[in-house]
């Protein structure tokens, strides 16, 4: 049996050396044997730690695939100064390509035109796909068969979540009934 | 819109409907910037309506579309890509307006939809994803706010491969194939004997690594049995036909040598 | 200015994410302006940031350019199992070699290549000798010599057998005719 200390160094150096998030399971798994600590000793190392880097320049935060170590947000302007390229910076096309396929996948191409109200560049999706964020889950039954696409769980680790719903809302829409009363506004503003 | 310099054409629900916006008295190349940044017609139209404080309900589908057209019209003049998707959007408009304009038919099915409720449900559902745009669009994102940690680690000095692992099976599976292929291949033969005939020819001609000679009784242990004896005999008789030992014998019925086989034999052949 | 405890979460993070090792000079160049904090402040900071991380799975170190945060040297060999790969599998190839020298045995290279019908690479024989699961007993008196392969101890430990005897038993040739046949053949390759 591994002792808290050593258990929770050994946690703490493989989440900092591992370029990809680890889960509780996989730490467990790869750097453990059943007789070292038990999963919720794991998964108790884990929260400690996250304690333990709560007022530092570095945050144990969990997302989609796992615990990973990573600067704090709030740094990050003057971090940037660390890296001679800039950040990329993404289209509103792009944006809102993306938001289509995270907040009404699966969706087609053809439905994100549908709602852009304009036709969808291949480098957009390309790009996308390039980044990780989505991918083709399958294809829809109707003529043509075109491909559905979802996002993956890359996408919400670069997004620093660890499921969608983790996103805000945007279906709070107001009331429905309220296009018929206008429809008589705009009538009698016609007949002005 | 209270502090609009322009005149005002008309009022729009009590507010001052103006020909043209201010901001399209500005030089061509910088308009022509502005139209860029628009992702769309529907990002233009509700550009349009919210620059007028208007709920999304309320369109004022006729002035909407006037200064939709406008919008449109300098596109093309200034020979903007997108405007192929902007003249449908144009023409949906236009086909609104013209159904508003329409007197309406008496009819006893109230339920007739106000043509004006697709185009704001298409603006509705655009605006949900332009909020969902901007939510994603403040998620701290890794590589612009926040950068994972980079830790040097000599781990990987102790990585091992372990080998690949074979099994029992594997083999015996991979000895089927091989004589499948070679039943398929009629004029390739293997011969037939018990794998304990094999083992003890390799056994036989290990032995002979170590020392020149091996007496024929060597062979023959006792504890073998009859079974022990006919795979010696066996390998004997298999690995002389293979031209891998030879037999000699002194006088008859004087034990008999085994060697391994050589070309240019000193020996008298046997 | 900066305070004590900004400075250090700066410089913790920049140390965290940068790949590369970071100097005092580097780090107050690349992140601070001269009013955020001195050099002086920053090698200080440095200095502290060693002790807070002097117990922990992670150590700031100072290499020949700079600054840098590793894992614990005694922890090197339990994390490699992060990177444990999956052992590769062999080829069919050399399944079968390895099977006809098993069931073959003593056999020679070119016997193997007349079964298999294709010749076997110098690579395959270099692994199943590697292994220790193959050896050369002797070579075979006919023209070239070629070498005698047979399996050894160690393969029948590997397969956790006593003899040879003991794999099964696959002869798929039912016609005892068949060996006559095989006796021509073999004469006439005597006979070469």
């Amino acid at each position: 049996m591994m002792n808290s200390t050593q258990l929770k160094q050994l946690l703490e150096a493989a989440l900092f050396a591992h370029p990809q998030p680890l889960s509780a399971e996989q730490l467990q798994q790869l750097l453990l044997t059943e007789s070292d600590a038990s999963l919720a000793a794991v998964k108790a190392a884990l929260t400690n730690l996250q304690q333990d880097y709560s007022e530092r320049g570095v945050e144990l935060v969990k997302v989609a695939s796992g615990y990973r170590f990573q600067t704090r947000a709030e740094l990050g302007q003057r971090l940037a100064g660390l890296w001679q390229e800039k950040p990329p910076r993404y289209s509103q096309a792009l944006l809102e390509t993306l938001a289509l396929i995270v907040y009404r996948q699966p969706i087609t191409r053809g439905e994100i035109e549908q709602v852009r109200g304009v036709s969808v560049s291949s480098n957009i999706i390309k790009t996308l796909q390039e980044r990780n964020w989505i991918k083709v889950i399958g294809v829809k039954e109707v003529p043509g068969r075109p491909q559905l696409y979802a996002t993956t769980a890359e996408f919400l680790d670069d997004f620093n979540l660890n499921n969608l719903e983790q996103l805000p809302d945007i279906d709070s829409q107001p009331a429905a009934d309220r296009t018929a009363e206008t429809a008589t506004n705009e009538r009698d503003t016609l007949n002005d | 819109m209270a502090e609009q310099k322009s005149l005002a054409l008309g009022f729009v629900r009590g507010e001052p409907v103006v020909e043209k916006p201010e901001d399209l008295y500005i030089p061509p190349d910088a308009l022509e910037v502005i139209l860029e940044t628009f992702s769309g017609p529907m990002d233009l139209l509700l550009y349009l309506i919210r620059r007028q404080k208007l709920e999304m309900v309320d369109i004022p589908v006729l002035t909407i579309t006037r200064q939709y057209v406008e919008y449109v019209d300098m596109m093309k003049e200034l020979k903007l890509e997108l405007a192929a998707d902007y003249l449908v959007m144009a023409a949906m408009l236009a086909e609104i307006k013209s159904r508003l304009l329409l007197p309406k038919p008496p009819q006893e099915d109230d339920e007739e939809e106000d043509p004006r409720a697709e185009l704001v449900r298409r603006l509705q559902e655009y605006e949900a994803i332009r909020h969902g745009a901007e939510y994603i669009e403040q998620q701290p994102q890794v590589g612009r706010d926040t950068w994972l940690s980079e830790v040097a680690t000599d781990a990987r000095d102790y990585v091992t491969i372990p080998p690949p692992a074979v099994t029992l099976e594997d083999l015996t599976l991979a000895f089927s194939r091989v004589l499948k292929n070679v039943e398929l291949q009629a004029h390739h033969q293997i011969k037939r004997e018990q794998l304990s005939t094999r083992a003890r020819m390799s056994h036989v001609l290990e032995l002979l690594q170590h020392q020149t000679y091996i007496s024929f009784s060597r062979l023959f242990v006792r504890s073998e049995g009859r079974a022990g004896a006919v795979v010696s005999f066996l390998a004997i008789l298999e690995l002389v036909k293979e031209s891998m030992i030879e037999l000699s014998q002194m006088e008859p019925m004087s034990d008999i040598h085994i060697r391994l086989k050589r070309q240019h034999d000193e020996f008298d052949p046997a």
